[in-house]
């Protein structure tokens, strides 16, 4: 019924994973790096409802993981945007790089 | 190949090449429409690992909402970064290198895990229990304190989220 | 089984036994069942529009004292198909700078969330799409991908009315998501399962009986999320062009019209099943074309009700529809369902008139107190008073 | 079951050819004369001014945000609304806690001014 390797999910999970952490390091526009944060978050889910899956299906604490995840993930996008937004309205840009208010 | 390989194989290159996408391309917008495809790639994987409630959660929360804030942060911070000019930092080589370092190097670990190859299921066709989930997420002995702090969680982002979205024009900056 | 008594199921079995007479595997047979069943539903859906569309045009003009549609065929019942072969051969404007793949996937879009609804509805005791376990969630992600429909149209048109347009409806369809998906909790909570089937079975007594503040919550949700009268600020001709649709012409912008008609229709469909038992009804479990004759008829006076709404009231301005759902609807979402849950769990188990009773006074309390509370709260904060500017007059 | 699923994916695809097919014959029995004014952008009669990317009010982005807190928060209840029949007092009550620390947020972002149209 079902011939699909576990491989094939934790490898792609993997691979979205490097993506997402590519787009977190080499993009400059703020937004694009939640966006690359998003992809990760999700290549975390995949690999957990795999293991889940495949491994521990009696368990609840897999789902539960993946609950946790869903709201991290909601709440960091909520903050991490409208700390973006709040930060182009001071100081007009969106550039991760420029954001060094703090810098010494 | 059976046909499940088959499905799987499309949805998850579709998706792994429009996350690429979501990565490289230029013009913002379009970057949140790839990411709108991922995410529904990954919602679909999530199927075919037999959680129907997460792949519904995906698209719910991540396509119908996730999705919607990241496309407002778009159209609110439009005409800053000129989509001319490019959209990679200076190491992007470097990023690129470490994440092609980090892909291979977790692949390789990954494969002398012997049960890497499974293909036998621990969950039933019948998908998760969702009575049990409910059940755990309020049960003492369960994850009834993660469930409340997710909730303080969410609490505290949304405040966070409005006093720093909702300031007023008239105030400071 | 026989045809007279459920005729759905028993075309089904007979289809089964012939594609299997032909030396199908059961793989392939199984495939193509399926494919058959969802090919008919979609299509008789996208068809069923035709016929809404006389219903709604010789409705709206009944309401206003005129005939309706009455020239082409029999009470104008063609008139739909001689609309249809117009708008095909119409020309399909495409204007310049627009992004291709957005502009033309949203029409495409918003058709299909609206069909996709009815693949989970349950039509009478053994017909159904499919009676998947998160048939009520399904409901809720289905919208959102009408939502990116109306996003695609309006960043694809490339005109800012669109644009304009396309943010008014997704504020209002993501703001009105809110106390439908709280409220939705209820029959969830009552009937311990998210198939609409499991749903519309364990009402033995309708859900609307038992809440009829989350019914009414539902009805005025699944109203706002069709963007129609009251709620149709999006194509508020006097105020934005005409919202996401602007830049579409011929089919595409039909296209549109359909998924608004059938949209209204499958939100009837869907309130019937939550709140009005769906199928159920005396014998409709040993007949089961009662089932369909039930299920029609109250969708028909749901249908009815929102069409009335439609055609008789003004249109909301947009902070007042804003302030209605944020500042009425979801908090009364919230304290309906905090109540509801332990209400239940309080009253005993196995005394129905007891338990009606309970949920009764409950909804009248909460209903006649929240309102008193708001409308108290809400009248406090005076009325800006704008300065009457002297205007400036015209000179010879 | 994989059949639900099935199910609801061939429903999906017919959904969508069904209106892609019908816009293309349209689009081949449809006249084709395009012009310049014709193909230009609607604006009330006069030449469109200004880019189309007008800025937008950033109210349509704290509404957003609201609404992915409840919605996030709302879809967790779910398993809990499904085993609701089963669950002891304890077990509703502590339901009821999430959703007062939701009413919470609710509250806050009231106060704050953020629900209003501006």
């Amino acid at each position: 019924m079902n011939s699909i390797p576990m491989s094939w999910y934790l490898v792609f999970s993997i691979g979205l994973f490097c993506i997402g952490l590519f787009g977190v390091l080499a993009r400059k526009n703020a937004v694009a790096i939640i966006m690359g944060l998003e992809l990760m978050l999700n290549a975390v889910n995949v690999n957990l409802l795999a293991f889940w899956s495949y491994l521990y299906a009696d368990g609840m604490s897999g789902l539960v993981f993946v609950t946790i995840v869903f709201a991290v993930a909601a709440a960091e996008s909520a903050v991490g945007l409208a700390l973006i937004i709040s930060a182009y309205r001071r100081r007009n840009t969106v550039i991760a790089e420029d954001m060094n208010v703090l810098k010494g | 190949m059976t046909p499940m390989q088959i499905v799987f194989l499309l949805v998850a290159s579709v998706t792994l090449a429009s996350a690429v996408m979501v990565v490289s391309t230029r013009r913002m917008f379009h970057a949140a429409l790839w990411l709108i495809l991922t995410l529904l790639g990954v919602a679909i994987l999530f199927a075919l690992l037999e959680s129907r409630f997460f792949t519904i959660v995906q698209v719910v929360v991540y396509v119908g909402a996730i999705a919607i804030l990241v496309l407002f942060a778009v159209m609110l911070t439009r005409h800053v970064m000129s989509e001319d000019q490019p959209q990679l930092n200076r190491s992007w080589w470097i990023a690129s290198l470490a994440t092609i370092g980090l892909f291979t190097g977790m692949v390789l670990v990954m494969r002398t895990w012997p049960i890497f190859t499974t293909t036998q299921r621990a969950v039933g066709p019948g998908g998760e229990d969702l009575q049990k989930l409910g059940f755990a997420f309020v049960d003492p002995s369960g994850f009834m304190i993660p469930f409340e702090i997710v909730s303080v969680l969410l609490l505290a982002a949304l405040i966070g989220a409005v006093f720093i979205a909702a300031e007023r024009k008239g105030g400071k900056g | 089984m026989s045809f007279i008594t459920d005729p759905v199921a028993f075309l089904a079995n007979w289809l089964q036994g012939l594609l299997a007479g032909w030396g199908l595997s059961a793989e392939w047979l199984n495939f193509l069942m399926l494919l058959i069943g969802a090919v008919v539903l979609a299509l008789l859906a996208l068809f069923w529009t035709i016929f809404l569309i006389w219903v709604e045009r010789k409705g709206i003009g009944r309401f206003q004292e005129r005939p309706g549609p009455n020239r082409v065929g029999p009470f104008g019942l063609f008139q739909p198909f001689a609309d249809m072969l117009k708008i095909f051969t119409k020309e399909l404007i495409t204007p310049k700078g627009v992004d291709w793949v957005p502009y033309n996937l949203a029409p495409v879009l918003i058709v299909a969330s609206t069909i996709m609804i009815w693949a989970v509805l349950p039509f009478n005791s053994t017909t159904s799409g499919t009676n998947i376990s998160i048939g009520i969630l399904f409901v809720v992600a289905i919208g959102s991908l009408g939502e990116m429909g109306v996003i695609f149209g309006g960043w694809g048109s490339n005109n800012k009315y669109a644009l304009l347009g396309s943010f008014r409806v997704l504020a209002q369809l993501i703001s009105y998501e809110v106390p439908m998906v709280l409220v939705l909790l209820i029959p969830v909570m009552l009937s311990g399962s998210m198939a609409l089937n499991e749903v519309v079975n364990s009402q033995h007594i309708w859900n609307i009986v038992l809440a009829p503040v989350a019914g009414l919550i539902y009805f005025i949700c699944l109203m706002a999320e069709n963007s129609r009268a009251p709620f149709d600020l999006a194509e508020a001709d006097s105020e934005i062009v005409a919202g996401v649709n602007i830049e579409y012409s011929g089919l595409k912008f039909g296209f549109f019209y359909v998924g608004d008609f059938l949209h209204a229709f499958t939100m009837a469909l869907l309130f019937a099943t939550v709140f009005l038992g769906g199928w159920r009804g005396p014998y409709a479990e040993q007949y089961p074309i009662l089932g369909f004759v039930y299920y029609f008829l109250k969708t028909w006076v749901v249908y009815f009700v929102n069409l009335w709404m439609r055609f008789s009231l003004p249109r909301f301005r947009i902070d007042q529809m804003m302030a209605f759902n944020w500042k009425i609807l979801t908090p009364m979402a919230l304290v309906i369902l905090m109540t509801t849950a332990l209400l239940d769990k309080l009253l005993p188990a196995g005394q129905p008139i007891l338990r009606v009773g309970g949920f009764l006074v409950l909804n009248v309390i909460l209903l006649v107190g929240i309102s008193l509370l708001l409308s108290k709260l809400l009248s406090r904060r005076p009325r800006p008073v704008v300065a009457p500017t002297p205007r400036p007059v015209a000179r010879r | 079951m994989l059949n639900d699923w099935l199910y609801i994916g061939l429903f999906l695809l017919i959904t969508l050819i069904v209106p892609i097919v019908a816009i293309a014959i349209a689009s081949i029995l449809a006249p084709k004369k395009p012009n310049h004014i014709k193909t230009s952008t609607y604006e009330c009669g006069l030449e469109t001014v200004g880019e189309t990317w007008v800025q937008f009010k950033p109210q349509y982005y704290l509404y957003t945000l609201v609404f992915l807190i409840f919605d996030v928060e709302t879809v967790f209840l779910y398993p809990w609304a499904v085993a609701y029949n089963q669950l002891s007092l304890f077990g509703v009550l502590e339901a009821i806690l999430f959703v007062i620390i939701l009413f919470g947020g609710l509250i806050y972002t009231w106060r704050k001014g953020a629900l209003e149209w501006q």
